[in-house]
C-alpha cells in the first residue's frame, strides 16, 4: 500500500479537494460557493505537479506494463484539466446564482448544483489517473466507472434544457450497457487466466501464445473488453452516442466529454493491449490475430464513419463530436502498430501525444463555441434558466473580424485539429501515419491518409467561416460570454497549440520515455512474486 | 492464506431447508386463503388500505423528493457495509505485531472518512431535515 | 591535385557549441513581442511598445555585441531545444531533426549586428516618427516590427534550412503587415499584395530547393550539410574538372534556391513590389525594405554558397541577373521623381550589385556591400522619412528645394550628404571600397562575360551617382522653396493631430522639423555610415574587416577554391594562374590574388579600379550638379537651378525624346507584366476555370461526394432513438464479432 | 481444454455442475439482459436489465473464483456490487427527473436530437 501510496498522490489530492468542493458547493455565502473552480483548478495543479514528481519506475515490475506512462498521463491529464475546469466555472445554476443574487429566490441547497458539478469533474478526472495507475483488472474497472459515472450527471445538470437531459439519458443507459459489455470481457479474461494483475495477464497470454493459442475464454474476454471500451473512446460500432451527447451537453461539458472518457478509454486499451503484448503475428510485431483484426476493423469503420457523418453536419458540436469520433479511429492506428524504438515507430508514443494535442485543440475549439451565446435567457418548462449558446456554424461567420481573438483561436485550432503542416496537429498525425508504416500497416495507413483529406471538407469550414466571410444574420446574434475564462480557454488553446508547435520536440521526447523499452521487450519476465494470488493454482485444489 | 476445504453440497442442506420451509409456508398461506377465504367485492373494500382512516386525496400523487433522496442515501450507505463486512471478518486474524498492520486500521479509517464526507454533504444539502 | 581547402577545413574545424546565453539575441525580440501583445490586449495608449521594443533590440544587440567579442572566428552551435525528431534509423536519409537552434559563425555574426544594430536605431526613429499614431495602430505597428527582427534572426541565425525558411516567411509575413501598414490606403494594400504574391513564387523555389535539399542530402542542419562527404565530393569533382559528375539534382538546388533568393532580395524579374511596398512607413522601408529583410537572398546564397559552387549555372545566372538589375533599376531611378521611390529603385540596384558580387566568387565584396549599403541606405530612408515627415507626405522632388538652409534640417542634410555620398561611391567612403570590390572582382573572376558585366556594372556606378546626387541637389540645395504632400503620413486613424502641419488646411503651411529622438539616429548613422570606411583599412589584405570576418565562414572557405573552381566554366580557357593561386591557402595577399585573375587594361583590376570607379562616380555627379544644381558658386557650370521645379534637364529630357517619360514609368515593366501575365493569365483562368468546372471540380465533387454519399448512407443510423441505438450497439458487437472470429479462426 | 480445467477445478460432490454451467447461466443472463435492453422501452426495465448484464458477470467471476479456488473473483464481485449500486441511485434519480420533464419512462420520447 505504502509504495502504491507514492504515485497515487495525484489522485489523493482530487480526491480530498472532490471532498472540500462536495461540501463548500453547499455554503448559503455565494462568496464561498464560487471557491469551488479555483479549489478545483488548483488542486488539479497541484497534482500535476505530484504527477511530475512520480518516479517512473516502480519499485516492483508488477504493478503495471508500462509505468512510465504514469507521470506523463496524469501530467498531461492534470493540464488539460485546468483548462477544462476553467472553461467549465460558472457554467451550472448560472440563472440560479443571477436569482440568488438579485433576491428572486432564497438559498435553497436542493436547487444548487454547482458543489457536485465541480465535485463530479474532479471524481472523473481522479477516476482518469486512476486509469493510468491501473494494475489489475479490478482497478481498471473502477477507475473507468469512476470516470464515466460522474460524466453522465454532469452532462444532465449542465444546462436546464431539455436536450440535456436527452443527453443524459441516452449517455448514462447506454454508457452503462458499454460497462456491463467490457465487465464481462474482464470477468471472461479472469476466468481465460485465472489472474486479474495485468502482469499476470500478461504472462499467461504470453504461454498460451507458445503452447495452443489463446484460449478461448482468454479470447472472448479480450474481444469483449475491447468492444466495451470501444464505448468510452467512441469506436465503431459503440459511437452512436457521441453526437447525440455532444451536441445536448452544455459546450464545456462537451469539450471535457472530448477529452475525458476517450483518454480514459485510451489508457485503459493501452493497458490492455501491452498486456496482451505486440510480439506476435508474422513479423512479430503484432497484436495476436483476432485482435488485430477487431482493432483493425474497428479503427477503419470509426474514422470512416466518423468523418463522412462529419461533413453533412451543420451544427459545430455535431461536426466536432463526429470529429472526435474519427479522431479515436486515427488512434486506434497507433494501438494497432504498437511500441517502436524510435518515436515515428512507436504507436504507443504517437497515441500519448495525440491526446495531449487532442486535447488542448479540441478544448480551444470547443471553449470558442462556447465563448459565444444569445444576449438573452429564457426560461424552461420547468421554470429554470437558461442560456442559449451557440451550435450553428453560421454563428462563427466572420468572426475574426467581429472578435478576432475567438475567431483566430477558431482557426488555429481547426488547422491544427485538420493536421495542417507545421502546426502540432501535424506532428501528432505523423507519428500515427509513420508508425503504422513502421508496422506494415499500410491498407490502413492508406485509409488513415483518405480519411484526413475527407476530414479536410469539413475543418476547412471552421477556417474558412471566421476568416474569409462576412458576418451574416445568424451570427450577428451572438455576443461574447460575460464568463472571462471561457474567451480566456479559448486564447490559451491557440496559444497552446502555437507554443505546442514551437516545443513539439521535447513534448515528443516526453511521449516517447513515457513507453518504456520493457514494452517491447517480450522476454522480459513480469516478477510474479508479487502476486498475492498466485498461490492458488488451478491444480491445487482439493 | 490457507488452503481452502472445497465446501459439500451437504453443507447447505439446512439452508435448504429453510428456504424450502419459508417458500411452502407463504405458498400456502397465499393458497389456503384464495381457497377458502369468502370473496365479496364493494366499493369500500377496493380503496386504499391506510390503519382505517379514509384515504385523502389519490394514490397517484407524487412523493416528495425526499423520498427518492432517503432511498439514494440508503442505497449508497447501505453498500458500504459491504466492505465493512470481509474487514471484518479479516482483522482479527491480523498479526498486531506485523510491520504495516496498522495500515490494516487506517484503510478502514480512510474508508469510513469517505462515509464522514458523504454525511457531510447529505447533511448540507438537507436530506436529513424533514419538514 | 591538391586537396580541396574546404575538405581540409572539415576534417579539422569542428562545430563547437555556443554558450547558452546567446539565445537571448533571438528571443528578446520574442520577448517584445508578447509584450506588445500584452500591450495591444491591455488597449494600451501611451509609447510603451515602442520602449518595450527599443529595450529588447538594444538588449539584442548588447548581446550580439557580446557574442562578437567572445565567439568570432569559430563556428558555433547552439540548440534550444529539439523541434522536432521525426527519424525512423540512424542511418543517413533517415534522420529528419529540426533543432531550434542557432549558427553562429562570423557570417551570422556579421548580419546579427547590422540587423539588431540598425533595428534599435530605427525603432527609436519610429518611436518618434509614428508619434501620430499612438494607440492601436502604434502597437500594432510595433509588434509587427519586434515580430520583423524575432523571424530575421531565426532567417540568420538557424542552423538548418527549415528555420531559415521559417524565418523567410515570417519576414515576408512581417514585411506584408508593414507595407499594408495604413491599411485604408488602396495603394498600401495593393502593394502589401503585390509584395505578398510576387514574394510566393520565390518563397515556392526556396521551399522546393530545401525540398531537395533533404531528399539529396539527407539533412537540412548546415553543420552536416557543409560537413557531409557527398557535398566535399561534388566540390573535389568540380574542382578536378568533372563537373559532370554532380548529379542533376544537386545542381538544381541551387537554381531553386536562387529562385527563393531573388524573390526575397527583388532581382529580376521580381524586383516589382519593392518600390511600391514604399508605401508602408518609413521606419519600415529603411529596416525592412533597405537595410535587412531584402538581404536575406543575399544570405542565403552567402550560406549556401558551397552548394553553389557545386551548380553549373547558378552563379552566372546570378551575376547577370544582378548586372542587368542593377542597371535597369538605375535607369528608372535616374527619372522619378519621387525621392521615396529614387531609393527603393537604388535599392534594387544596389542590390543587383550584391548579387553580382557573391556570384563573382567574392562572398567578399558583396557581404561588404551589403554591410555598408545597410548604414549608408538605412541613412538615406531615414533622412527621406524626416522630410516626408515634416512636410505632411511630400516626397517630390520637384516640389521641395532649398533644405539645407531651413532652420532644424541641417542634421537631415548632412545625414543626406553623407548617405549620398555612399551610395554614389565617392572616393574614402564605404561605399567606394565596398563597390569597388565588387567591380574589381567581375575584372579578375573568368566567368561568361564577366568583364563585360563590369563595364555594364560600371556605368551602372556613374548613374547610382548621378541620381543620388540629383535627389540631393534639388531637395537640399538651392532656394527654399516647397510645398506641403496632401495628406499626413496616410495615417489611417487621425486622433491626435498634434503637429505643426495641423494648419495645413488653413493655408499656413510650417514644416515640422524632427524631433530629438530622430535626429539623434540620424546622427548616429551618419556617423557610423563614415566609419564604415574604417571597416575597409583593418586588415586590407584580406579585403578589409568583412574578408577577415569571412575568412572563418564556409562563404570564405570556398573563396580560395574559388577561382580553380571556377575554372571549370570557363569559355575562354584563361586559367593559367589559377592552380597556383590555390596553394596559397588562406594567406594568398591580395596583389598576388589581383594578378591571377584577370586584368583591366593591362593593370591589376583592384588598384586600377581605385581610379577607374571614382572617375566615374564622380563624373555622375558632376552631371547632376550641372543638371540639378543650385546657383552657386561656379555658377558657370553647377546648375543654377533658382525654382524647386525646374532645372537644365529638362532641355536635356526634351531633346531625349521620350526614353525619359519611359523610364519614369519604369520602362513599363509592370504594365509589360500586366500584358504578358496578368492578361494572358486572366484568358488562361477562364479556360482553366472551364476546365475546372468539367473536369477538376467534378474529380473534387466526386471526392467530396463519395464520403456524403457514404454519410447519407450512415446518417439514418443516427436516429436518436434510444433503443435503435441500443439495438445498433449490440447489433454492431455481435457482427464484428463474428467476423472477427470467423475471419480469423 | 476447458471442460477439463473445468473438471479439475470443481470438486467430485458437484460432479452434476462443471465450470460450463455456471459460464452457460452467466452467458444466457448477458444476452438476456441485452435483449431486453434492446427489445423493452420503459427506461427502469432497461436500467435493470443493464444490472442483468452485471449480475451476469459476477456470476461468471464467482464461478471462476471458485474454480481457481480463490478469492479475487469474489472481491471482484463486491466491487460490482458497488458500482451497480452506485448506478442504480443514479437511475433512479435519472428516472425521476425525466418523468417529470414528460410524464413517461418511454425512452424513445427523447429522440430530439438526432443526424
Amino acid at each position: 500500500m505504502a509504495e502504491k501510496l507514492a504515485y497515487l498522490w495525484p489522485e489523493v489530492t482530487l480526491f480530498l479537494a472532490t471532498c472540500a468542493v462536495m461540501v463548500i458547493g453547499l455554503s448559503p455565502s455565494a462568496a464561498v460557493r464560487r471557491l469551488c473552480p479555483l479549489i478545483s483548478g488548483l488542486s488539479l495543479a497541484a497534482a500535476g505537479i505530484f504527477a511530475i514528481g512520480t518516479t517512473p519506475t516502480l519499485a516492483d515490475g508488477a504493478e503495471g506494463l508500462m509505468p512510465g506512462m504514469l507521470p506523463y498521463a496524469k501530467a498531461i491529464i492534470a493540464a488539460v484539466g485546468i483548462l477544462i475546469v476553467m472553461l467549465l466555472a460558472g457554467t451550472v445554476d448560472r440563472g440560479e446564482e443571477e436569482e440568488l443574487a438579485a433576491g428572486v429566490r432564497k438559498f435553497d441547497p436542493l436547487r444548487l448544483t454547482s458543489g457536485e458539478f465541480y465535485a463530479f469533474f474532479l471524481f472523473s478526472l481522479t477516476g482518469l489517473m486512476l486509469t493510468a495507475s491501473a494494475d489489475s483488472l479490478i482497478w481498471l474497472f473502477l477507475a473507468l466507472e469512476l470516470t464515466s459515472l460522474p460524466t453522465y450527471v454532469m452532462v444532465t445538470i449542465s444546462t436546464a434544457r431539455s436536450r440535456a437531459k436527452e443527453a443524459g439519458v441516452k449517455y448514462f443507459f447506454l454508457g452503462a450497457l458499454g460497462a456491463a459489455i467490457f465487465l464481462y470481457g474482464f470477468a471472461l479474461i479472469y476466468g481465460g487466466t485465472g489472474s486479474v494483475h495485468l502482469g499476470e495477464i500478461h504472462h499467461q497470454i504470453t504461454l498460451q501464445m507458445a503452447g495452443d493459442g489463446l484460449n478461448g475464454i482468454t479470447l472472448a474476454g479480450l474481444l469483449i473488453s475491447i468492444l466495451g471500451i470501444g464505448f468510452k473512446i467512441a469506436a465503431v460500432p459503440m459511437h452512436y452516442y457521441t453526437a447525440d451527447v455532444y451536441q445536448g451537453a452544455a459546450t464545456p461539458v462537451t469539450a471535457m466529454l472530448a477529452f475525458v472518457p476517450k483518454t480514459a478509454g485510451f489508457l485503459a486499451l493501452i493497458l490492455l493491449c501491452s498486456a496482451i503484448g505486440w510480439h506476435y503475428g508474422e513479423t512479430g510485431h503484432a497484436l495476436p490475430d483476432t485482435i488485430r483484426l477487431l482493432l483493425w476493423v474497428m479503427a477503419v469503420l470509426t474514422m470512416t464513419l466518423g468523418n463522412v457523418l462529419a461533413i453533412l453536419q451543420t451544427s459545430m458540436k455535431r461536426m466536432l463530436a463526429y470529429s472526435s469520433i474519427a479522431h479515436s479511429g486515427y488512434m486506434l492506428v497507433g494501438i494497432i502498430a504498437g511500441p517502436g524504438a524510435t518515436f515515428t515507430e512507436s504507436g504507443i508514443s504517437a497515441v500519448l501525444f495525440y491526446l495531449l494535442t487532442y486535447g488542448v485543440m479540441s478544448t480551444g475549439a470547443f471553449a470558442v463555441i462556447a465563448s459565444l451565446e444569445r444576449t438573452h435567457a429564457e426560461r424552461t418548462q420547468t421554470g429554470e434558466l437558461a442560456y442559449d449558446e451557440a451550435d450553428s456554424i453560421e454563428a462563427i461567420r466572420g468572426l475574426a473580424r467581429a472578435k478576432p481573438l475567438l475567431g483566430w483561436s477558431m482557426v488555429i485550432c481547426a488547422l491544427s485539429m485538420l493536421g495542417f503542416p507545421l502546426t502540432v496537429g501535424f506532428f501528432g498525425k505523423l507519428p500515427l501515419f509513420t508508425s503504422g508504416i513502421a508496422a506494415g500497416e499500410l491498407p490502413l495507413v492508406i485509409v488513415l491518409g483518405i480519411n484526413s483529406a475527407i476530414a479536410a471538407f469539413y475543418y476547412l469550414r471552421l477556417v474558412s467561416y471566421p476568416l474569409f466571410d462576412e458576418a451574416g444574420d445568424e451570427a450577428g446574434g451572438f455576443i461574447t460570454t460575460p464568463m472571462r475564462t471561457r474567451p480566456a480557454v479559448a486564447a490559451i488553446g491557440a496559444v497552446g497549440v502555437l507554443a505546442m508547435t514551437v516545443f513539439a520536440g521535447p513534448l515528443m521526447g516526453l511521449a516517447h520515455d513515457a513507453v518504456q523499452p520493457k514494452l517491447h521487450d517480450s522476454d522480459a519476465p513480469i516478477a510474479d512474486e508479487a502476486m498475492p494470488t498466485e498461490e492458488a493454482e488451478p491444480v491445487a485444489a482439493k | 492464506m490457507t488452503t481452502l476445504a472445497a465446501t459439500e453440497l451437504a453443507d447447505y442442506f439446512p439452508l435448504i431447508v429453510i428456504i424450502m420451509m419459508a417458500v411452502t409456508f407463504s405458498v400456502a398461506n397465499v393458497a389456503l386463503t384464495l381457497l377458502l377465504g369468502p370473496k365479496r367485492d364493494g366499493k369500500v373494500k377496493s380503496i386504499a388500505y391506510e390503519s382505517g382512516m379514509n384515504p385523502i386525496g389519490t394514490a397517484r400523487k407524487r412523493f416528495n423528493v425526499r423520498f427518492y433522496l432517503i432511498a439514494m442515501v440508503f442505497l449508497v450507505f447501505d453498500v458500504e457495509v459491504i466492505f465493512l463486512y470481509p474487514w471484518a471478518v479479516t482483522f482479527p486474524n491480523v498479526d498486531r505485531l506485523a510491520p504495516g498492520a496498522s495500515e490494516w486500521l487506517i484503510r478502514i479509517l480512510f474508508f469510513l472518512f469517505t462515509t464522514v464526507v458523504a454525511y457531510l454533504y447529505g447533511y448540507r444539502k438537507g436530506v436529513f431535515k424533514f419538514d | 591535385m591538391m586537396i580541396s581547402p574546404l575538405l581540409a577545413a572539415a576534417d579539422t574545424a569542428g562545430v563547437g557549441v555556443a554558450p547558452a546565453w546567446v539565445l537571448a539575441i533571438p528571443f528578446l525580440p520574442m520577448l517584445a513581442v508578447v509584450l506588445t501583445t500584452l500591450c495591444a490586449i491591455s488597449k494600451n495608449k501611451t509609447k510603451l511598445p515602442a520602449w518595450i521594443t527599443v529595450g529588447c533590440l538594444a538588449g539584442s544587440f548588447v548581446v550580439t555585441m557580446l557574442a562578437f567579442m567572445t565567439l568570432s572566428g569559430e563556428t558555433n552551435t547552439v540548440t534550444a531545444w529539439r523541434w522536432f525528431d521525426l527519424s525512423w534509423g540512424d542511418g543517413v536519409g533517415q534522420q529528419m531533426v529540426a533543432n531550434l537552434g542557432f549558427y553562429i559563425d562570423n557570417l551570422s555574426l556579421l548580419w546579427m549586428m547590422f540587423v539588431t544594430g540598425l533595428a534599435t536605431l530605427i525603432a527609436i526613429y519610429a518611436s518618434e516618427y509614428m508619434e501620430h499614431d499612438v494607440g492601436k495602430g502604434y502597437t500594432r505597428f510595433f509588434f509587427a516590427f519586434a515580430l520583423f527582427v524575432f523571424s530575421m534572426l531565426c532567417l540568420v541565425m538557424g542552423d538548418n534550412l527549415l528555420l531559415l525558411y521559417l524565418g523567410w516567411e515570417g519576414v515576408g509575413l512581417c514585411s506584408y503587415l508593414l507595407i499594408g501598414y495604413f491599411y485604408k490606403k488602396p495603394e498600401a494594400v495593393a502593394a502589401a499584395k503585390k509584395a505578398f504574391i510576387v514574394n510566393r513564387i520565390g518563397d515556392l523555389g526556396l521551399a522546393i530547393g530545401v525540398m531537395l535539399t533533404f531528399v539529396h542530402f539527407g539533412t537540412l542542419e548546415y553543420a552536416e550539410l557543409f560537413n557531409s562527404a557527398q557535398l566535399q565530393g561534388y566540390i573535389a569533382a568540380v574542382q578536378e574538372g568533372r563537373a559532370g559528375d554532380v548529379p542533376l539534382m544537386a545542381q538544381l538546388i541551387a537554381v531553386f534556391l536562387m529562385i527563393g533568393a531573388f524573390g526575397k532580395s527583388a532581382q529580376f524579374p521580381l524586383y516589382v513590389w519593392l518600390p511600391d511596398a514604399m508605401e508602408g512607413p518609413t521606419p519600415v522601408s529603411a529596416l525592412i525594405h533597405a537595410a535587412t529583410m531584402v538581404t536575406a537572398g543575399l544570405y542565403l546564397i552567402a550560406r549556401m554558397l558551397p552548394v553553389f559552387l557545386v551548380s553549373e549555372w547558378a552563379l552566372p545566372v546570378v551575376a547577370w541577373v544582378g548586372t542587368i538589375t542593377a542597371l535597369l533599376a538605375a535607369t528608372i531611378g535616374m527619372a522619378q521623381f519621387d525621392i521615396k521611390r529614387i531609393m527603393a529603385y537604388s535599392t534594387v540596384s544596389q542590390l543587383g550589385y550584391m548579387f553580382a558580387g557573391l556570384a563573382f566568387l567574392t562572398s567578399t565584396g558583396g557581404v561588404f556591400h551589403v554591410v555598408t549599403h545597410a548604414f549608408f541606405k538605412a541613412l538615406l530612408f531615414l533622412c527621406c522619412g524626416a522630410v516626408m515627415h515634416g512636410f505632411a507626405g511630400q516626397l517630390d522632388l520637384r516640389k521641395l528645394s532649398g533644405l539645407w538652409h531651413m532652420k532644424g534640417w541641417r542634421i537631415v542634410s548632412v545625414g543626406m550628404l553623407i548617405g549620398c555620398l555612399n551610395l554614389a561611391g565617392v572616393p574614402f567612403t564605404a561605399g567606394y571600397f565596398s563597390k569597388d570590390m565588387i567591380l574589381a572582382e567581375a575584372f579578375v573572376t573568368p566567368g561568361y562575360g564577366y568583364s563585360l558585366l563590369g563595364w555594364v556594372l560600371l556605368l551602372t556606378a556613374g548613374m547610382t551617382a548621378y541620381y543620388t546626387f540629383r535627389v540631393f541637389f534639388r531637395v537640399f540645395t538651392g532656394p527654399v522653396q516647397f510645398e506641403a504632400g496632401d495628406e499626413h503620413h496616410g495615417s489611417d486613424d487621425h486622433g491626435q493631430d498634434g503637429h505643426a502641419h495641423e494648419d495645413h488646411a488653413q493655408g499656413h503651411f510650417h514644416p515640422h522639423a524632427p524631433g530629438i529622438r530622430i535626429n539623434a539616429v540620424l546622427a548616429t548613422l551618419s556617423v557610423l555610415a563614415v566609419l564604415a570606411a574604417g571597416l575597409y583599412f583593418v586588415s586590407p589584405d584580406k579585403h578589409g574587416w568583412v574578408g577577415d570576418m569571412l575568412e572563418e565562414s564556409t562563404a570564405h572557405n570556398v573563396y580560395t577554391a574559388d577561382h580553380s573552381a571556377a575554372a571549370m566554366f570557363v569559355i575562354d580557357g584563361d586559367t593559367h594562374g589559377a592552380h597556383g593561386h590555390d596553394d596559397h591557402g588562406h594567406a594568398d595577399d591580395h596583389a598576388a590574388h589581383g594578378a591571377h585573375g584577370g586584368s583591366i587594361l593591362g593593370m591589376d583590376p583592384h588598384k586600377v579600379m581605385y581610379y577607374v570607379s571614382a572617375v566615374f562616380g564622380l563624373t555622375g555627379i558632376l552631371i547632376a550638379a550641372w543638371a540639378h544644381g543650385p546657383k552657386g558658386l561656379v555658377s558657370g557650370f553647377i546648375g543654377g537651378r533658382v525654382e524647386a521645379g525646374k532645372c537644365r534637364m529638362d532641355g536635356v529630357a526634351a531633346k531625349l525624346g521620350p526614353i525619359p517619360r519611359w523610364a519614369e514609368n519604369k520602362w513599363y515593366v509592370d504594365e509589360f507584366y500586366h500584358f504578358i501575365l496578368v492578361r494572358p493569365l486572366r484568358v488562361c483562368s477562364h479556360i482553366f476555370h472551364m476546365i475546372d468546372k468539367l473536369l477538376v471540380d467534378g474529380l473534387v465533387n466526386l471526392f467530396g461526394y463519395l464520403p456524403r454519399l457514404l454519410g447519407r448512407g450512415a446518417q439514418p443510423g443516427q436516429s436518436g432513438v434510444l433503443h435503435g441505438y441500443a439495438l445498433s450497439m449490440a447489433g454492431g458487437v455481435g457482427v464484428i464479432l463474428f467476423i472477427v472470429v470467423m475471419v480469423t479462426l | 481444454m476447458i471442460a477439463t480445467l473445468a473438471q479439475a477445478g470443481f470438486p467430485e460432490a458437484m460432479s452434476g455442475l462443471t465450470l460450463y454451467h455456471y459460464l452457460f447461466i452467466s452467458a444466457v443472463m448477458f444476452v438476456l439482459g441485452l435483449i431486453g435492453f434492446v427489445t423493452r422501452r420503459n427506461l427502469i426495465v432497461m436500467f435493470l436489465c443493464t444490472e442483468m448484464m452485471f449480475q451476469a458477470s459476477g456470476i461468471a467471476l464467482v464461478a471462476f473464483s471458485r474454480f481457481y479456488l480463490e478469492y479475487t473473483g469474489q472481491v471482484f464481485v463486491i466491487f460490482v456490487l458497488t458500482v451497480a449500486a452506485a448506478e442504480a441511485a443514479m437511475a433512479l434519480a435519472l428516472v425521476v427527473l425525466l418523468f417529470r420533464r414528460n410524464e413517461s419512462l418511454d425512452g424513445s420520447v427523447w429522440s430530439l436530437l438526432k443526424g
